[in-house]
């Protein structure tokens, strides 16, 4: 397809299932974030939330009781205004509608409602990182959305973005044009023109026929190529994906701390991201806040575990056998997975385990850690907003998915976290929590977090990497 | 006037050469297959995630030659090649003969006897073959224990209903021929004219596509493996090792191309062999 | 169509030999004999004695594990059957019809008649139109006795009896209007008045338009009436040989005199 | 006239082929075997001779009418022990084997299959009776001369024994010394071993000296039937006349004289 | 006639209940596709919250007879994920599938035919055995490397073709090529195996007595007599294409059938998964007619059948 100037043409790995927000997993926003403005915005430097989205000028007027001022004279690409009652309805639905995959994160939100011109978002616990989750919660239009219902909104999305829906073959094409009304001025671009393409070397292929402007996704393994092709611009950054391992803390065997600290030991990290991504894309993953904000130095912990094969062996040693175990991981899920599976698996073995190798699909692992019924687990996230309860949230204490990592002390030191207002102390006790965590405990190894590849054309100007999801192509040209 | 001189010797004479300078290569896949303990190649597990991808050579690494290079993990090429074909091998070997005995059974008797037995199974065999392969596989899967005997059922399930389909088309055929009447007419029952005439009449077409079928079954090994549905560490084969290369096929293209040359080769060297031997095994063709 | 070169067909000594699992063995042993335009040449003799070998050899036609071993055959003076330049194809249909023994299974199995007729009709009749197709493939099964030929034509062979499907390869032969025609036992399943329509139209083609004919057979009788010359032969040689009434009224060879005995009398 | 003195009966048989409609290929013929008889079917081309044999083999259903041998019914889903009673020589010996079977693999399996009828001779024996060389044995169909497969299609149909054997154009492609041979041989049977023959055959002067009755046949039905002798010394029907016109020698009106 | 469409329709219907039934249960005996809409963080919780307005919760008899009864009503249901009708979903793919299916096939007839004639006229020979080993290359090379190879190349480095998606028919030409390789390979082969038997017959040497050129009697006579097993193969891969595209659809970004019957397997959408192999059915039980009565056209003894 020959490039009408002035649109970007984009291929990104997964088409959605559904362009309603709502209903999309957050990844998706590559695809229908054209066409949206989250209720926050986000600083592009530091990727705070920042006060130049729709909601800004913040306060929390209680613990659990937050204020927003409404940004004036926005209105959704349909005609309908955005106002307090609009940013209201797009939380509300988000609560309520069952199929919305947030809803988990905003389990501690009790209700959002119009005060007056402002939003009045109220929670059910104290809950610091409200902002950060409204920068990934995106503004619907109530009218149009009640009335065609969430499922047909998805064919046809309305949004206060900078691009509007044009025009949609599923399984080709998402085009989007320009939005010459759109709140902070007409965007550069004269369009976006979204089309998927699961495999990674036929999307780098698409930027280097020039079939494609900007290619996303790209996995280690096509590095080497788009970085050999002159014609190409590659960025690299690290994004809030990550990999880690945890135990089943309440089965045998590894009700014994011992093995899971032998088995943290034995599992070399560095090595990991050394071998399976030496071309580029990756960096050892050891702790939750310090990873999270990185600007911050990581704090020391002094039992911190690093790798140690031959104390992994004689602890192992010192606990009577046989150490069978069994290793399971979703493949197919994010670059290496499988072969970080399977590197694992080797190290566990060279340390003195038996372990046998599961690897599965996405859906029987679901099933299975639902279930509780893993021994040993390898995961990968993408954190879907930066705050360091996003990170304990699902995985440890009363709210854990997994009854794996369940004590008292977990509850306690979150509740404390939750009710505290200064950040820096906040950060203090979520350091506790994670050295309890990952030291103390052994239940929950990090592995390693992966950058972002982005490869594009020459021609295309002002790209930023995005920390997770979608590029701002509100800031992008497109040179000739 | 010419003399009208000696024909050409026919193909058939060259039959046996031909056997033979297909079967021995293959016959060395097999032997260094069964004997990979005995030759001095490294651990094919072993990791070194220091010596990842290093590309196939002479130069050593560590002190340790890696004459096709490393995977992703450090193993070595050559071992894993040779430890892998084991598996390789059986799971080609044994899901296709897994397949293709009922399916020929199955051909057979519903294109003879025809009626309601055909009905079935050709029914039987429209159901399979619309069902996606890769949900027959992810199912039982899921429900099973990931196991090489699990596995070589799922590649069975998946190659039975050719055979089935295509001799039971031939079948329909032959049996309208006069010979069939003949030995109808001698008492010879159904089944005996079924397995001792009609088979041998379809074998050429079963052997061509159980010969075909050792190739698909290890690329669909290979296939399945990508969906993590495949053979499972510790365990090598052909096929998983080419679904690990998947992704590295331009940067570190020995990973999967050594995997697919062998897998190519030995392919090639059954069919080869096969069309060699078969003349050899008609005797119409023996000429006397 | 007549042709002035004396002989049609002049095989030369020749011998084929068979690759057998205990080595060779020889099928047919220094066999020669002629034909020239409106000449019949009987070819009779013991059943397995190579009458069937013989004449293949000439379109070139010899089972796979069959070999020319040694001798020579022209046919029609310059067209040569050199095995080594499979010059066969010149002289196939078009200047030699061959009826095979078995006609049953010498006609494809999937073709109707009337197709497999035209077929031949078109690759060697130039001069019939499109337009005149069914009409020469109507008269060609007339010829062989078919009282309903348009139904033979719409018929697949293994709905026609055994004496139809023979007549059908012959008028398979015999539609190209070559100028030698071989016929392989071609009236021994036909009952004696078809065989009769068939043999009188043979003849008459020999005497009217000087085609060669080798007619092999193990009907005396037959053999006696239509033939002009006639080989004996026994075990791959020809015993005897020389014109028809020579041989029916003085047989020299033993084996031929024991033949002409068994003929049942009527 | 007793159904057991019969060997085969057939009553009123129709055969047809294809839809109902078209003309029966066979149309309401009887025709009677009784034991040690050598019966003559003898007709036009296409008249239905080969109809009539597949069916009374049991190899193809009839239309309408019975077939029974010995009293026993005949039809394609007869058991599998009563195939042995009657045998056929088929018209195309060539097409009747299986093309990937020797002579001996073919003749081995009848011999598996029906012990207790086949012991009575060996194999070389057999084909030496049809007067074939044992090396035949290890041939396969398509390396046998014509004349070399009609007779080891009729060898293997006698080396069951049967009670009754159709035997279709048997000879067609024998040379006249080794026809004798096997005329011989089914006079011999018939006579000794309690055997019965449908003969079908387009040969008069073959069926003359073999069969005591004959059945002639056109375009479907028997236009006339009764001892041989009589047919061809005083044909009633027209086309019989036509038949013994045609007969080679008697045309041209030269008679033959040989000795 | 209309017996025989009666009857095969009939049959259809069974195959249809047989296969339907087995994709329904063996999809329903593994996971469930709430996760998959959720996301890797949902809770337990909330995906039996979803299972229950979903209808998964139910007794699976009685979801198998509410899907039967759905079917009857000629009603393909509603996709779990994508909240629509699977027959528009499918009827969304359906034409590139059978776009990219119906040049695949072509060419593997249209180049397999010939190829597998040559070999069996020329077997034993030099011919044959390179014609053996270029279409053997087709099955035992894995597609995705074939698809790749042939993008770096031709797309990548010599720009004469697109490296994917459907954009008329250039981009037709690499998927098309590259989902021909197996079925090419296997109609090349059996085309050989069968023709040589064919060559073997005496009417073939008949035919050549006749003087019809040696192409004449390959074409018209030989072929013909060994076309059934290669027609059965080619009816097979028209339905193996359908779900065997995948990974052609994969790697050349084809908006095609097969990565959505992939993706409704792996996301457990079982209603959607269903409706693709009622659609297979379907595809199926027409060729397999089409099929059958070609049989009996190529061989009447076929359709005059003895019983
Ligand atoms: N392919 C073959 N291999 C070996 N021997 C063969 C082959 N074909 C024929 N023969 C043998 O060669 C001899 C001559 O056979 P041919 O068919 O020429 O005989 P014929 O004179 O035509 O006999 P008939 O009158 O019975 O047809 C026979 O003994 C036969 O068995
Ligand atoms: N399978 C069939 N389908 C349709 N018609 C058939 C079939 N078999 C035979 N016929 C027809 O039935 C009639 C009788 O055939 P049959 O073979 O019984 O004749 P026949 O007396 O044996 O002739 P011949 O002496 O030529 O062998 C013929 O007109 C023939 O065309
Ligand atoms: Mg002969
Ligand atoms: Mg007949």
């Amino acid at each position: 397809s020959s490039s009408r100037t002035g649109v970007l043409r984009v291929v990104a790995q997964s088409e959605p299932v559904t362009l309603n927000p709502v209903y999309s997993a957050t990844s998706d926003v590559k695809s229908w974030g054209p066409m949206f403005d989250s209720l926050v915005g986000t600083d592009r430097a530091s990727t705070e939330p920042d006060q130049n989205g729709l909601l800004y000028g913040w306060t929390r007027v209680t613990p659990t009781a937050w204020r927003f001022k409404v940004r004036e004279g926005v209105t959704f690409h349909n005609g309908e205004v955005f106002d307090a009652a609009a940013a209201a309805f797009s939380i509300q639905q988000i609560i309520t509608d069952p199929k919305a995959p947030l809803a988990g994160n905003f389990s501690a939100v009790a209700g959002a409602k119009p005060v007056g011109a402002d939003l009045e978002v109220t929670t059910k616990e104290p809950f610091p990182a409200l902002p950060s989750m409204l920068a990934i919660t995106m503004a619907v239009p109530p009218k149009a959305y009640q009335k065609e219902g969430g499922d047909a909104f998805g064919a046809h999305p309305i949004g206060t973005g900078p691009f509007v829906f044009s025009d949609y073959i599923r399984g080709a094409t998402l085009e989007t044009v320009a939005n010459p009304h759109y709140w902070r001025g007409a965007p550069k671009l004269k369009g976006v023109t979204l089309s998927w393409s699961t495999d990674a070397q036929t999307r780098a292929s698409f930027v280097q026929t020039g079939q494609a402007d900007i290619a996303l996704d790209l996995t280690p393994q096509t590095l080497r190529t788009v970085r050999a092709d002159r014609n190409l611009t590659v960025v690299e950054k690290p994004i809030d994906a990550r990999y880690f391992v945890y135990f089943n803390q309440k089965a045998p065997p590894f009700d014994n701390p011992d093995l899971r600290r032998a088995a943290a030991l034995a599992i070399d990290k560095a090595g990991l991201v050394q071998g399976l991504f030496r071309q580029g894309g990756a960096s050892v993953y050891d702790h939750f806040v310090g990873d999270l904000f990185l600007e911050k130095k990581p704090p020391a912990y002094p039992d911190a575990i690093s790798h140690d094969l031959a104390e992994a062996k004689s602890l192992l040693a010192s606990v009577p056998g046989p150490h069978r175990i069994t290793f399971s991981y979703a493949t197919g899920r994010s670059p290496n997975d499988d072969q970080i599976g399977a590197a694992i698996v080797g190290m566990l073995q060279a340390a003195g385990f038996t372990v046998t190798n599961e690897p599965m699909d996405f859906a029987t692992f679901s099933e299975r850690r639902n279930s509780n019924t893993m021994q040993a687990t390898g995961l990968q996230i993408i954190v879907a907003f930066r705050d360091p309860d996003e990170e304990f949230r699902p995985w440890v204490g009363k709210t854990a998915i997994t009854k794996n990592c369940v004590s008292a002390p977990y509850d306690e030191l979150s509740a404390k976290a939750l009710a505290e207002p200064e950040r820096g102390p906040r950060e203090e006790i979520y350091s506790q929590m994670e050295d309890l965590l990952i030291n103390k405990d052994v239940c929950y190894v990090p592995i390693l977090r992966y950058d972002g590849i982005w490869a594009m054309g020459k021609n295309v100007r002002g790209f930023v990497p995005p920390r997770f999801a979608s590029p701002d192509y509100y800031e992008i040209s497109v040179g000739s | 006037m010419t003399a009208v001189e000696t024909r050409r010797r026919p193909a058939v004479a060259r039959g046996w050469p031909a056997v033979i300078g297909f079967g021995v290569p293959l016959a060395v896949i097999v032997l260094l297959a069964v004997f990979a303990g005995l030759l001095p190649l490294q651990d094919p597990n072993q990791q070194n995630l220091a010596n990842a991808l290093l590309p196939p050579g002479l130069d050593t690494a560590g002190g340790v030659h890696h004459y096709l290079g490393t995977d992703q993990l450090g193993r070595d090429m050559l071992a894993r090649m040779v430890y892998g074909a084991r598996l390789s091998l059986m799971i080609g070997f044994v899901a296709m003969f897994a397949g293709a005995v009922p399916g020929i059974i199955l051909g057979l008797v519903a294109g003879y006897y025809r009626g309601w037995f055909d009905a079935v199974v050709s029914r039987l065999i429209d159901a399979q073959l619309a069902i996606p392969f890769v949900l027959l596989a992810i199912a039982v899967m899921a429900t099973h224990a990931r196991s090489v005997p699990v596995l070589i059922v799922v590649l069975a399930m998946f190659s039975w209903a050719p055979y089935a389909r295509v001799i039971r088309a031939e079948t329909l055929g032959l049996r309208e021929q006069t010979f069939v009447l003949s030995l109808r007419s001698a008492g010879v029952s159904s089944l005996g004219i079924v397995f001792r005439h009609i088979l041998p009449n379809v074998a050429g077409t079963a052997f061509v596509l159980a010969t075909l079928q050792v190739g698909s079954v290890m690329l669909a090994e290979s296939a399945l493996s990508f969906l993590g549905l495949g053979v499972v560490e510790p365990s090598v084969s052909w096929g998983a090792m080419l679904a690990d290369g998947r992704d590295e096929i331009v940067g570190a293209w020995w990973i999967a191309a050594f995997p697919g040359l062998v897998i190519t080769v030995t392919v090639l060297l059954v069919n080869l062999f096969g069309d060699a031997l078969r003349p050899i095994l008609d005797p119409r063709h023996r000429g006397f | 169509m007549a042709d002035t070169r004396s002989t049609l067909l002049d095989i030369d000594g020749l011998t084929i030999r068979a690759g057998t699992r205990d080595g060779e063995t020889t099928l047919v042993d220094d066999v020669s004999a002629s034909v020239g335009p409106g000449e019949v040449l009987g070819l009779i003799g013991e059943s397995g004695s190579g009458k069937t070998t013989t004449v293949r050899s000439v379109v070139g036609l010899l089972e796979r594990n069959l070999t020319v071993a040694a001798g020579r055959v022209s046919v029609l003076g310059s067209l040569v059957c050199d095995p080594q330049h499979a010059d066969f194809a010149r002289i196939r249909g078009r200047h030699v019809g061959f009826v095979f023994q078995g006609a049953g299974s010498s006609l494809d199995p999937l073709l109707r008649v009337g197709a497999q007729l035209r077929e031949v009709v078109r690759r060697h009749r130039p001069d019939v139109s499109r337009a005149g197709m069914p009409a020469e493939i109507e008269q060609a099964l007339a010829g062989m006795g078919f009282t309903d030929p348009g139904r033979i034509a719409r018929s697949y062979p293994h709905q026609l009896s055994g004496g139809m499907r023979q007549r059908v390869s012959i008028a398979l032969a015999m539609v190209a209007k070559p100028e030698l025609l071989i016929a392989d036992e071609c009236t021994s399943a036909l009952d004696v008045t078809t065989q009769k329509d068939v043999v009188q139209l043979l003849t008459k083609l020999v005497s009217d338009s000087g085609v060669g004919l080798v007619f092999v057979t193990h009907d005396l009788i037959l053999a006696e009436e239509i033939c002009t010359k006639i080989a004996v032969m026994r075990r791959g040689r020809v015993v005897e040989t020389g014109a028809t009434a020579d041989v029916m009224r003085a047989p020299a060879h033993e084996y031929t005199r024991q033949l002409l005995a068994s003929v049942p009398r009527w | 006239m007793s159904e057991h003195h019969e060997v085969l009966a057939i009553r009123d048989l129709t055969v047809r082929y294809g839809r109902a409609g078209t003309p029966p290929a066979v149309d309401s013929v009887s025709i009677d075997v009784s034991r040690r008889e050598i019966v003559g079917v003898v007709g036009e081309s296409g008249s239905g001779k080969t109809s009539i044999g597949m069916v009374a083999a049991g190899l193809w259903p009839a239309t309408g009418g019975s077939v029974t041998i010995e009293g026993r019914p005949i039809s394609p889903r007869m058991p599998r022990r009563d195939r042995a009673l009657v045998q056929m020589a088929f018209q195309d010996p060539n097409a009747s084997f299986d093309p990937r079977q020797s002579v001996r693999g073919g003749l081995r399996e009848l011999r598996r299959l029906h012990k207790e009828r086949t012991g009575w001779i060996s194999d070389e024996d057999l084909l030496r009776r049809v007067g074939l060389d044992s090396v035949l044995l290890g041939r396969l169909p398509h390396q046998l001369s014509g004349g070399q497969a009609q007779r080891i299609a009729v060898a293997r149909a006698l080396l069951l024994r049967p009670k009754l054997l159709i035997a279709d154009e048997p000879t067609s492609a024998l040379d006249v010394s080794v026809q004798a041979q096997i005329l011989d041989l089914l006079r011999a049977l018939c006579r000794d071993e309690d055997l019965s023959i449908l003969f079908i055959s387009h040969d008069l002067a073959v069926v003359r000296s073999l069969c005591r009755r004959v059945y002639v046949m056109r375009h479907g039905q028997v236009v006339e039937s009764g001892s041989t002798d009589e047919v061809m010394a005083h044909p009633r029907h027209e086309y019989t006349v036509k038949l013994l016109a045609a007969i080679p020698g008697n045309f041209g009106n030269q008679k033959l004289d040989i000795e | 006639m209309i017996k025989l469409v009666a009857t095969r329709i009939g049959l259809g219907l069974v195959t249809l209940f047989i296969a339907v039934s087995g994709a329904f249960f063996l999809v329903h005996s593994s996971g469930s596709p709430a996760v998959q809409i959720l996301g890797e963080s949902a809770s337990p919780e909330r995906v039996a919250a979803l299972n229950h307005q979903l209808g998964l919760d139910r007794p699976l008899v009685v979801q198998y007879l509410g899907f039967l009864g759905q079917l009857v009503r000629g009603d393909l249901g509603e996709s779990l994920r994508y909240a629509q009708p699977n027959a528009t979903l499918i009827m969304e793919r359906l034409p590139a599938t059978v776009e990219l299916a119906a040049a695949a096939l072509l060419i593997a007839l249209v180049v397999g035919v010939p190829l597998g004639a040559l070999a069996a006229t020329r077997e034993g020979r030099l011919a044959d055995r390179l014609v053996s080993a270029v279409s053997l290359v087709g099955v035992s090379m894995p597609i995705f490397w074939i698809g790749l190879m042939a993008i770096l190349f031709f797309a990548v480095r010599l720009h004469w073709l697109p490296a994917g998606q459907r954009d008329g028919l250039a981009s037709l030409v690499l998927p098309a090529v590259t989902l021909s390789a197996l079925p090419l390979a296997q109609i090349a082969r059996l085309t050989r195996s069968s023709m040589s038997e064919t060559l073997r017959q005496q009417f073939i040497t008949a035919s050549r007595a006749r003087g019809l050129s040696a192409a004449r009697v390959v074409i018209n006579h030989a072929l013909r007599n060994s076309a059934i097993p290669v027609l059965t193969i080619f009816g097979l891969q028209t339905g193996l294409l359908l779900s065997g595209a995948v990974t052609v659809e994969f790697v050349f970004s084809w908006p095609g059938l097969g990565t959505l019957a992939t993706n409704a397997v792996q996301g457990r959408d079982f209603t959607l998964v269903q409706a693709v192999v009622v659609v297979g059915v379907a595809v199926f039980v027409i060729t397999n007619l089409v099929v059958d009565v070609l049989y009996g056209i190529i061989d009447p003894r076929i359709r005059d059948g003895r019983v």
